[in-house]
């Protein structure tokens, strides 16, 4: 071990400000920008999520009452 | 000449079309109909090798278009939804310049000839800002009188055009097919090419088609 | 030799590459952390102090690693682009995109260590260094490479556009960099050099190549993390995705 | 080929030509520019001296950065450029011939007025001298390069200022060369081994730009 005391590891021979500007900056980016992923992520899987029950839901509605029914499905063309 | 096989579009989140086939020979033309945005636009852009297909590919005399680029380029013609007529020029140097980008050799009395065809007549040097909408059309259909290339794909060509235009353009068309041309191309209105097989390919749902005949 | 072929083609579609990106990540940042604890401790705990810089060189434990991974991930960016635009393959596109972002992050915490670093030792927050300088327009290039990707609605074309932007980079970052080097010589010459600490003890090497380590499996993870969303909203239509999310609740 | 070249450049050249409140107008924006520095920093003759290299020079980065979105958005939209694109020849070669008129039409311009605007500057005779033939080596450069950001802009939203944002990190090697070949004679040393550098740059530009350039077209068609 380098230091003597937690008070001089602190003050890194008057540099600290620098020194733990830079650690604490740094370590704090790098876990914000993981956070920011994780949540973006949520939400998209949530909006997703809601889309499919939504379009299922839609779905089985279709299937109970036959109404005319208009779903445009790709034509297979020959000639 | 011309096949194409299992073509797939598909635009944005879209699949406009899978499974497209056909064959198209010397002499034939492809009439495409459809709704709009039914990938009208879409296949003929693919044929000029400018989108790629998301899936299937194009044969152009046995090879993949993909591969060939500018031997394919050299034997196309291709008239977009837009008219490529340059505002500042007048008829007469936008005929001249695409000829001359498109590296053919095309004399000015041919270009004024091909212009007093189209009905243009008295407007050759006059800049392109001051035509109409159907003249400007008109301009960029010039193109088509002296145009030697074997496959035309043509986006619309009787857009904007009044009836003896339309006629002009149909004939010229006849004209192609009958020494030996292809031609692909999608339009609204039932015009009859005078020369030269037709054969007709629907795109998008099948309702569409029963509806519109 | 064909089977290996066919097996790379399967871990390069978006399917299969989910959820092995899914099980990696844990590892990854048990890594990241492992490295980063290790290579901290060594630099700020057990590295005696610089006869020269005083403790205000432990900065460069932090500024060294980020500078070297704001490089490193642009290279690897455009070496995913040049995959994606010659072999068509789509995840080699969302993959270049993932890296962005974190290749921002550490060009602008190389500066930001920097100039920390540059107050105590030179006096200024910010001094025109030829490596301080590539290293904003580095960070000039990622924000391009973004805003050109956020600007574009297709992401096919988003994802053409970007490799040619990262590759028209990656050919002029040595021109850019060699230029801002003569350009330094020829105005003033900075007395004390950012990464040449003088007489390098090897536990200070050791303390570096630990962070490095750190912050390069750190990408890797972020990368990952990243990339699995961009596939979840790129092919949020396909079945795949419909099934996974579907199922689940 | 060279036919071709001569289509592109005569063609663009005419067009240009037809519409030159374009070309004033760019003229303008870099003689207003440089004049407004002495405004801002004092009219002292040294201090003016040493900066007017690279207040010249950024200047004609900002005016070639002004007619760059038009390169190819012109094209783009009457469909032009779908024509050019199905020539039968490389594009990169059709885009060789654009970005050669571009250069005639807004780059030579700012060589022309470099030494008047040099002379509001206090510069001596030489260093005159070699800032018209730095400008006249460096801008065939900014063409080229602005040509790939031009192109990958195009029909982007917000084009204009993205383009500047991708363009002009790659423009740092020419103002530094450019710049500093006029430095160097102010100082007394010679310039030749940054005009030389300029001129590498200047070839690079112009030879390897168009292909990415080409690329970058054929993505923005499709």
């Amino acid at each position: 071990m380098h230091w003597n005391s937690f008070g001089e590891f602190l003050a890194m021979g008057d540099h600290g400000l620098y020194v733990w500007g830079s650690l604490v900056v740094m370590a704090l980016l790098l876990v914000v920008e993981p956070m920011l992923l994780l949540r973006g992520r949520r939400t998209l899987v949530t909006r997703l999520k809601r889309q499919f029950r939504a379009e299922r839901a839609e779905l089985e509605n279709r299937r109970s009452t036959p109404a005319p029914q208009r779903v445009s499905t790709p034509h297979r063309s020959q000639v | 000449m011309l096949e194409a096989s299992n073509l797939e579009c598909v635009r944005g989140e879209r699949r406009l079309f899978t499974d497209l086939n056909f064959r198209l020979a010397g002499g034939e033309m492809l009439h495409l109909q459809g709704s709009n945005g039914s990938g009208k636009t879409s296949l003929l852009r693919m044929l000029c090798a400018l989108t790629p297909a998301a899936s299937g590919e194009i044969f152009w005399r046995g090879r993949a278009i993909a591969k060939l680029g500018e031997e394919f380029r050299s034997e196309l013609c291709y008239l977009g939804h837009q008219n490529a007529i340059k505002e500042e020029l007048t008829p007469l140097e936008n005929l001249l310049s695409s000829a001359e980008l498109a590296q053919e050799t095309l004399a000015e009395d041919a270009a004024f000839d091909a212009l007093a065809m189209v009905g243009l007549r008295g407007r050759e040097d006059l800049a392109c800002r001051y035509l109409s909408q159907g003249q400007k059309r008109r301009a960029a259909l010039a193109r088509l009188v002296n145009e030697k290339r074997a496959l035309w794909v043509l986006d619309e060509p009787y857009v904007a055009l009044d009836a003896a235009a339309v006629e002009l353009v149909a004939s010229l068309i006849g004209a192609h097919l009958q020494a030996g041309g292809l031609a692909v191309l999608t339009t609204h209105q039932a015009v009859a090419v005078p020369a030269g097989a037709v054969r007709e390919l629907w795109l998008g749902d099948a309702d569409a088609r029963q509806r519109s005949q | 030799m064909t089977e290996r072929v066919i097996n790379w083609f399967k871990y390069a579609s978006p399917q299969t590459f989910y959820p092995l990106a899914g099980r990696l990540i844990p590892w990854f940042w048990a890594l990241a952390a492992l490295f980063g604890a290790a290579g901290l401790t060594i630099g700020f705990l057990l590295a005696p102090t610089d006869a020269q810089q005083g403790e205000g060189y432990r900065i460069i434990f932090l500024h060294v690693p980020a500078s070297w991974l704001s490089m490193f991930i642009y290279l690897v960016m455009a070496f995913w682009a040049g995959i994606g635009l010659a072999f068509n393959i789509r995840l080699s596109g969302m993959m270049a995109s993932a890296l962005a972002p974190t290749g921002a992050l550490f060009a602008f915490l190389s500066l930001w260590t920097g100039a920390l670093w540059g107050k105590p030792m030179w006096g200024t927050w910010w001094v025109w260094d030829a490596r301080l300088t590539s290293e904003l327009i580095l960070l000039f290039l990622y924000i391009g490479f973004i805003a050109l990707q956020a600007a574009i609605d297709d992401p096919r074309r988003a994802d053409k556009a970007g490799a040619i932007l990262a590759l028209v980079g990656v050919v002029n970052i040595p021109i850019i960099y060699f230029s801002v080097k003569w350009w330094n010589t020829l105005h003033q010459g900075a007395s004390v050099s950012l990464t040449k600490a003088p007489s390098m003890a090897a536990m200070m090497l050791w303390g570096m190549l630990l962070c490095a380590l750190g912050c390069w499996m750190y990408s890797i993870a972020i990368a990952l993390m990243r990339v699995r969303t961009i596939m979840l909203e790129r092919e949020r239509h396909t079945d795949w995705v419909r099934s996974l999310l579907d199922d689940k609740g | 080929m060279l036919t071709l070249l001569r289509a592109v450049i005569g063609r663009d050249l005419r067009l240009a030509m037809r519409r030159q409140a374009d070309i004033v107008a760019a003229m303008f924006f870099f003689i207003i520019v440089v004049s407004l520095f002495p405004l801002g920093v004092g009219p002292e003759p040294d201090q003016l001296r040493r900066m007017a290299p690279g207040v010249l020079w950024v200047a004609a980065l900002l005016a070639t950065m002004l007619s760059l979105p038009r390169l190819f958005a012109d094209d783009h939209r009457d469909g032009t450029l779908e024509q050019l694109a199905l020539a039968p020849q490389p594009l990169g070669l059709i885009v060789l011939g654009k970005v050669i008129a571009h250069w005639l039409v807004a780059g030579l311009p700012l060589v022309v007025l470099a030494p008047v605007l040099g002379v509001q500057f206090d510069l001596a005779a030489d260093a005159l001298g070699v800032l018209v033939l730095s400008l006249l080596i460096g801008t065939p450069a900014l063409s080229g390069i602005g040509a790939i950001g031009a192109a990958l802009t195009l029909g982007v939203r917000g084009g204009g200022v993205l383009l500047s944002l991708l363009v002009l990190p790659l423009y740092i090697p020419v103002l530094i060369f450019g710049a500093g070949a006029v430095d160097a004679t102010v100082s007394g040393l010679g310039p030749q081994a940054h005009l030389s550098l300029l001129g590498a740059l200047a070839l690079g530009g112009v030879f390897f730009a168009p292909w990415p350039t080409a690329a970058a077209l054929r993505v923005a068609l499709e």
